[in-house]
């Protein structure tokens, strides 16, 4: 008993000097949001922004971090809903103080939360949300690391029309923000080379079964398929098009610019004749290999946008470290004005917050499942 | 002696299976009628008619009216009959059919003056006593909507009427202490009367009782055979019962219906009944093989 | 029009239909006993194909490799798992809510397959999965067209028709001739008289649940199958589609289970093939409002008398 | 007593064991399998153990609660409602400062809980007390919310017209809905609602020359008399920081929508509870519990139940119009199914038809997946744990709905009215006989609201 009350004040001094420590012990850490869909139908792709954002934070703080102090990532979930979108933003920047954002994914969630973040003087970097009309408002502090729909659908629509030789296209989209602007890109696109698309209708996103679709598309005898959608419905869109005999090519965009693509149509043996724009490979790029290892290591495969978040938090760490500010609009001005080296290449912007050079090519799928640049 | 029902060759089929053949009687002004029959004869049947919750196949049903003499009511339309191509060069019936096609229903029937109770007693469990007695004179009441958010005088002052008229029904059924409680915790005794009190609260000219005795004791039947007389004597009410009870029934009764197999085999002074031969084949079945 | 055009979109609703058909069992059967509606059903349709994608690499890493074995242990298998998922969810979501309001229940429900969704989605993550492709094969009819002028069924689907009328003809045999069948029945018609006569409803109400994850678990293996892939977000989409399906066919009717089903996916495939596939899903609800509305008891279902 | 529990616990971890192995064990990558063999051991352990310590726990705390419940009992004789004007007070103060002490990511919150009262109000009319399962509410929402998009986008319609708009478009939308499917009953009225839900969000996903489909339509802040909430206001307008000579701040409108969305939902609550002690709202709770005894009561039950589902969409549709002003873009993605489903386990948590009931279950259901953030994977899958969990405890909800209680006695002997003498004129008339049926009903007092 007695004993016990002697522990007390010894224990009690103890935490008191634990919590004292902390602060202490490493400089303030400079915060950064990370915001996307980490749940909900769209988690596939938060997971690849984290894992980016993860280990640019990791490298960058083994290297000794920004301005002496360490990166440290917030995680926001938005669930691609834009009501969880603004309430995470105002979190991020009223709770969480944070200096800048990267993200969000989807189009939708990006239009509404980047007002909170403009209102706040925050800047935001989405490495994912290619919807033109985002940075056509010309908020001060938003950029894009990716391309615009608008750029993706000239390249596709050039590609399908000057390479394929398409006369009869069909343009399918899923009915969302970024599918159906794609869609939308690639027929104004179409119409401007003189063509007039075969077919242009919407599919349900979450569905497996377009047999339907896919019988109305041979019905109309489409040369060529463009899509403008996720690899989750892509997938068995392909597969049920080889199934029925269809060999027209299906071209899409960005959202099926991944490995899982392979496993969602059901086996590499459907993918033949399946084209796709994407920035030139990051994986390729020689900044990019090491790291590209690096991640193989740890089991994971680097793609789709898990480089350009990557890329994103070394964005925002370059022109912190450049302006030795943390106010968002100085970043801002600043990124206006200076190009920076990134593991995607040199990266610059132009007033609008869109990236200067658009670097879309078309890759191919090939029968083993691998894609390859088209020469 | 004037007649407040006729039932005029009513007829209802379930779709195969005829329920009622061309059944037809009269009730009297303030009498008390009840409806006879064994299991099945379709006593229920034609309790759901009158009541406007069956349609009835053919036959007319009509509510008259003893102060005036005319403006008899034809509880039939009431409930949306079907359109008939003659309709189309009548505009007047027409609409008239549109509009209880649309609005009509077995609430314009017990608007127009006929209250029931049910079988299997139907409170609204999870309503004070009281309010499911104001729940009836809705009808009455109804004010406007403005009226009773912003409780005008005149709002208040027609709840407390309604309040009023349901105490003295509450007294009447001696449920006064009850009032405030929940319908469907009462014993159930209690829920048969709150049921006849509730039928009474929407100022009925015709209250039809469904078995009102079924599960009482022989004192608790005793004093409902009390009441019923009450409701005729001192109210004026007319009854239309359908009663298993024979004792009850033959104590009360003005005039009897006997039904079997949906139709009319019998009907008269109770101690007419008593001795018709074709009442007794039918309760006692004939003995003759 | 092209006849081969017709004759494929049959062919594909058809298909599509049967998979509505199987999921709708689960629904409707689980309606007719305790009459209320099990949201969390889609979710355990979800998790039948996440089982038949695990049990299928299984198979493979164990070294069984003759198609007909794997395929008949990964059915069972996957019909035993799902069938505890159904019997789990019955358990927490329903049976501890059985005598209080009616809209408990589907809170928990909705609750449950909240729970089900993310615990896949963190067990599993959140990406794509899928099968490798078995049983390719096609029939076509004219075998030899050239030009594109067919009509053709993969073995799969075919598979799936066939199927989903066997097992659907299983059920309905056990719930017509069996002890089992008929405590079901006693069940739906009056429960706490079943209950006096000796019937442990309890424990009928599980099986219900348990037959309805199996048939679910049935056109999970299939659907996996046939379209190779899944995410954890199917059985939302899928639950809702097959639900309406169950209602068409007149809700607590099995035969109207399956009937529903075809017809929606006739309906979709149609719409989609002839008119327009955006506002497809428009269409299917649609339908299913004029037709509660003129009919609501469905194709087969027993319209409801009032009781006055 | 403890070996039973064990060998339930026992029970409970071998079913989970099984359950897990497979989906936690087993871990598909591409088309192979990973190995986790220890998690399903961890997750069973736990869930055998967990269930084994509740089951004992519980059944302490039970033979304690009783003793404890019967304390209670005894206390609430003094009247819980003694103290009722003081908790209101207490809650609305609260209310009231609240957005003073909170930065714009608290007010956010606290905007979209009030969102959730006004939403939860307006189906508990449905719901709770008209009984018709509506699972397709938050296509009043929609209308409500596009109508003010609409409105702004085509017509510049500012916020205060659309308010009401929006609110009775909804409504028009509900009676339209309504009228035929009204006369279905119970489960088949839910399947109707929820497929118009659904067709509402696909025609406003589809339909993209008018909605934009998927891309949304932005909405403007709304203005106060003209005054706008920006730092510098458009084409000669005047902020109204400026107006006020105060420093501007992101708050302000943030503030502004907070108060004005608590004063409806004030009035709202008001509207709500007034109703239930009118003649409407008493129809309404009849034909939840009888629909045939109403009408034989002379209540026209379509009419009645229209009025509940337009009203009930009024409310939504309002609601809407909050959610678009405070989102400052609507699309379709926010009105999904799961929606409806969220709103509707407010009105259920809530305790069905029970005002208090919505508004607690309203700010829990929104501040606790909030709270929640910082679990960000696990946080959905706790709000569906919670949810189970709150409907095994509490299957009627947090709070029951109290009934209005009736002063009988003592009668006004002398103002009495012959209860039926508006139609007849019988003889008698004077006063109604006193005798009742045998045995003489326990007298309880008056004021005693209901004994089980």
């Amino acid at each position: 008993m007695q004993s016990a009350k002697r522990l007390l004040p010894v224990l009690a001094m103890g935490m008191m000097l634990l919590f004292a420590c902390q602060p202490s012990g490493a400089a303030e850490p400079i915060r950064i949001g990370v915001a996307g869909p980490f749940t909900g139908s769209d988690a596939s792709f938060g997971e690849q922004f984290w894992r980016g954002a993860e280990q640019a934070a990791t490298d960058l703080n083994a290297a000794g971090g920004v301005l002496g102090r360490p990166i440290q990532l917030i995680k926001a979930d938005d669930a691609c809903e834009p009501k969880q979108a603004s309430a995470v933003a105002s979190r991020l920047v009223d709770r969480d103080k944070v200096v800048a954002v990267a993200g969000h994914f989807c189009s939708s969630t990006t239009m509404t939360a980047s007002t909170t973040y403009a209102d706040a003087g925050v800047l935001m970097i989405t490495p994912g949300s290619t919807n033109p009309q985002i940075t056509e408002r010309q908020l001060p502090t938003l950029f894009r690391m990716c391309g615009r729909d608008d750029q993706q659908g000239v390249v596709g629509a050039d590609f399908v029309v000057k390479k394929l030789k398409a006369t009869h296209v069909a343009v399918l989209h899923d009915k969302t923000t970024y599918g159906q602007g794609l869609a939308d890109a690639m027929k104004t696109r179409l119409h401007s080379l003189g063509q007039t698309e075969v077919l242009y209708e919407g599919l349900t996103r979450g569905e497996k079964d377009f047999n339907a679709l896919v019988t109305k598309l041979k019905s109309i005898q489409a040369d060529a398929v463009y899509f403008g959608g996720y690899h989750s419905e892509a997938g068995p869109l392909v597969r049920q098009m080889r199934e029925q005999g269809m060999t027209a090519p299906l071209v899409s965009g960005d959202g099926i610019f991944s490995e899982v693509l392979v496993v969602s149509a059901g086996g590499p043996g459907f993918l033949k004749g399946v084209y796709m724009t994407f920035g030139a490979d990051p994986r390729k790029i020689a900044t990019g290999k090491a790291l590209v290892e690096r991640f193989r290591q740890n089991g994971y495969e680097p793609e789709g946008y898990t480089l350009y978040s990557y890329a994103t938090i070394q964005t925002i760490a370059a022109a912190i470290q450049a302006t030795q500010s943390q106010e968002g609009e100085k970043l801002a001005q600043w990124l206006h004005g200076h190009p920076v080296e990134t593991v995607m290449g040199p990266k610059a912007w132009d007033a609008k917050g869109d990236l200067q050079v658009s670097d879309y090519v078309m890759y191919q799928w090939d029968d083993k499942g691998k894609y390859q640049e088209v020469e | 002696m004037t007649p407040l029902l006729t039932v005029h060759d009513l007829t209802m089929r379930f779709g195969g299976v005829t329920a009622l053949q061309a059944v037809a009687f009269t009730v009297q002004q303030a009498s008390i009628t009840a409806l006879i029959g064994p299991n099945g004869a379709g006593k229920t049947t034609v309790f759901n008619c009158v009541t406007g919750f069956y349609k009835a196949t053919t036959g007319t049903i009509c509510l008259h009216d003893p102060q005036t003499g005319t403006g008899d009511i034809d509880l039939l339309e009431m409930l949306g009959e079907s359109f008939r191509l003659s309709d189309f060069w009548r505009p007047r019936t027409l609409s008239r059919r549109l509009f209880f096609k649309l609005f009509g229903g077995p609430h314009r029937v017990n608007r127009a003056g006929v209250a029931r109770t049910f079988q299997n007693i139907r409170l609204f469990d999870e309503l004070t006593v009281m309010e499911n007695l104001l729940v009836a004179q809705q009808a009455q009441v109804h004010g406007g909507l403005l009226a009773g958010l912003l409780q005008t005088a005149h709002f208040r002052r027609k709840e407390q009427e309604a309040v009023v008229r349901a105490t003295e029904w509450l007294r009447f059924f001696d449920l006064l202490g009850e009032a405030n409680r929940l319908a469907g915790t009462l014993p159930y005794g209690y829920q048969r009367r709150l049921e006849m009190a509730r039928a009474l609260c929407t100022r009925p000219r015709l209250l039809c009782l469904d078995e009102p005795a079924a599960g009482l004791n022989p004192n608790e039947t005793q004093a409902l055979s009390q009441l019923i007389l009450a409701l005729r004597d001192r109210f004026g009410l007319t009854v239309l019962l359908i009663e298993h009870d024979m004792g009850l029934v033959m104590d009360i009764s003005d005039h009897l219906v006997v039904l079997d197999h949906g139709e009319v085999i019998a009907q008269g002074k109770p101690a007419a009944i008593q001795q018709d031969a074709r009442v007794l084949a039918a309760y006692l079945g004939t003995g003759e093989p | 029009m092209d006849i081969t055009i017709f004759g494929q979109q049959c062919v594909n609703g058809l298909v599509l239909g049967s998979t509505y058909g199987l999921i709708a069992v689960g629904y409707t059967m689980v309606y007719g006993i305790i009459g209320m509606i099990n949201f969390a059903h889609g979710e355990i349709y979800m998790i039948s194909a996440y089982l038949t994608a695990i049990f299928l690499a299984l198979f493979t890493t164990v070294g069984i490799h003759s198609l007909p074995v794997v395929l008949l242990g990964v059915l069972v298998l996957t019909m035993l798992f799902t069938a505890l998922y159904g019997w789990s969810v019955e358990r927490i979501a329903y049976r501890p809510l059985r005598h209080s309001n009616r809209l408990a229940p589907l809170i928990s429900a909705i609750g449950i397959s909240l729970i089900l969704q993310n615990y896949i989605r963190i067990s599993q993550g959140a990406r794509n999965q899928g099968v490798p492709p078995v049983l390719e094969g096609v029939f076509r009819l004219p075998p030899d067209s050239l030009d594109h002028r067919f009509v053709q069924i993969t073995y799969l689907q075919s598979l799936i028709v066939v199927v989903a009328l066997v097992s659907m003809a299983i059920l309905t045999w056990i719930i017509q001739h069996t002890a089992l069948g008929r405590a079901c029945r006693a069940t739906q018609q009056d429960r706490i008289m079943a209950n006096l006569l000796g019937v442990n409803t309890d424990r009928i109400i599980s099986t219900v649940f348990v037959m309805g994850a199996a048939m679910a678990a049935v056109a999970g293996f299939l659907v996996t199958l046939n379209y190779g892939s899944f995410d954890f977000y199917i059985g939302f989409l899928m639950g809702i589609k097959a639900f309406t399906a169950a209602v068409l066919g007149g809700i607590g009717s099995l035969p109207g289970a399956m009937l529903g089903g075809v017809v929606l996916g006739l309906a979709e495939s149609f719409f989609a093939g002839f008119v327009n596939s955006d506002y497809k899903d428009v269409f299917a609800f649609s339908l299913l409002i004029l037709f509660l509305i003129f009919r609501p008891s469905g194709f087969l279902g027993v319209p409801e008398v009032e009781k006055v | 007593m403890m070996g039973t529990d064990w060998r339930a616990a026992f029970r409970v971890g071998g079913v989970a064991l099984l359950l897990f192995t497979p989906l936690t064990g087993l871990v598909l990558a591409g088309y192979q399998l990973e190995w986790h063999w220890q998690r399903p051991l961890w997750l069973a352990g736990g869930f055998g153990l967990g269930y084994g310590l509740l089951r004992l726990v519980w059944r302490r705390w039970l033979s304690g609660a009783h003793a404890f419940g019967q304390r209670a009992a005894a206390g609430s004789t003094t009247d819980p409602a003694r103290h009722r004007p003081l908790w209101i007070g207490l809650a609305l103060g609260v209310a009231l400062l609240l957005p003073f002490f909170l930065d714009k990511y608290g007010i956010n919150v606290a905007t979209l809980a009030l969102i959730y009262i006004l939403l939860g109000l307006g189906l508990n009319i449905v719901v709770g007390l008209a009984g018709l399962l509506d699972l397709g509410f938050v296509a009043f929402y929609a209308v409500g919310a596009y109508t003010y998009a609409f409105g702004y986008h085509y017509f510049g319609l500012s916020f205060w017209l659309a308010l009401p708009l929006g609110g009775l478009l909804a409504a028009c939308f509900g009676m339209m809905l309504g009228f035929p499917v009204l006369r279905l009953h119970g489960d088949y009225l839910a399947i109707v609602t929820l497929g118009f839900g659904e067709i509402i969000r696909l025609i406003l996903n589809n339909w993209v020359s008018l909605t934009g489909g998927p891309n949304g339509v932005s909405v403007v802040f709304p203005t106060f008399f003209g005054l706008e909430f920006n730092r510098r206001a458009k084409q000669g307008g005047v902020p109204l920081h400026e107006f006020l000579g105060i420093d501007y701040s992101a708050n302000q409108r943030a503030v502004f929508l907070y108060l004005l969305l608590l004063a409806v939902v004030l009035v709202m609550v008001y509207v709500v509870v007034r109703l239930k002690r009118m003649p409407i709202g008493r129809a309404w709770e009849a034909l939840r519990e009888n629909e045939i005894a109403c009408r034989s009561l002379g209540i026209n039950h379509v009419t009645v139940k229209l009025s509940a589902f337009g009203l009930g969409a009024l409310v939504g549709g309002m609601g809407g119009v909050f959610f678009a002003a405070s989102q400052g873009f609507v699309n379709p993605t926010s009105f999904t199914f799961f929606e409806s489903a969220h709103i509707l386990a407010i009105v259920v948590l809530g305790g069905m038809g029970s005002t208090t009931g919505v508004v607690v279950a309203a700010l829990l259901l929104t501040v606790v997946p909030e709270m929640l953030r910082d679990f960000a994977d696990y946080r959905v899958l706790f709000v569906g744990v919670a949810m189970v969990l709150m409907m095994i405890w509490r299957p009627r909800g947090l709070r029951q709905r109290r009934r209005p209680v009736f002063q009988v006695e003592p009668s006004p002997q002398p103002a009495f009215v012959n209860p039926v003498k508006k139609r007849l004129r019988g003889p008698g008339g004077g006063h109604p006989p006193q005798w009742g049926f045998g045995g003489k009903a326990p007298n309880n007092p008056p004021n005693n609201r209901s004994d089980p």
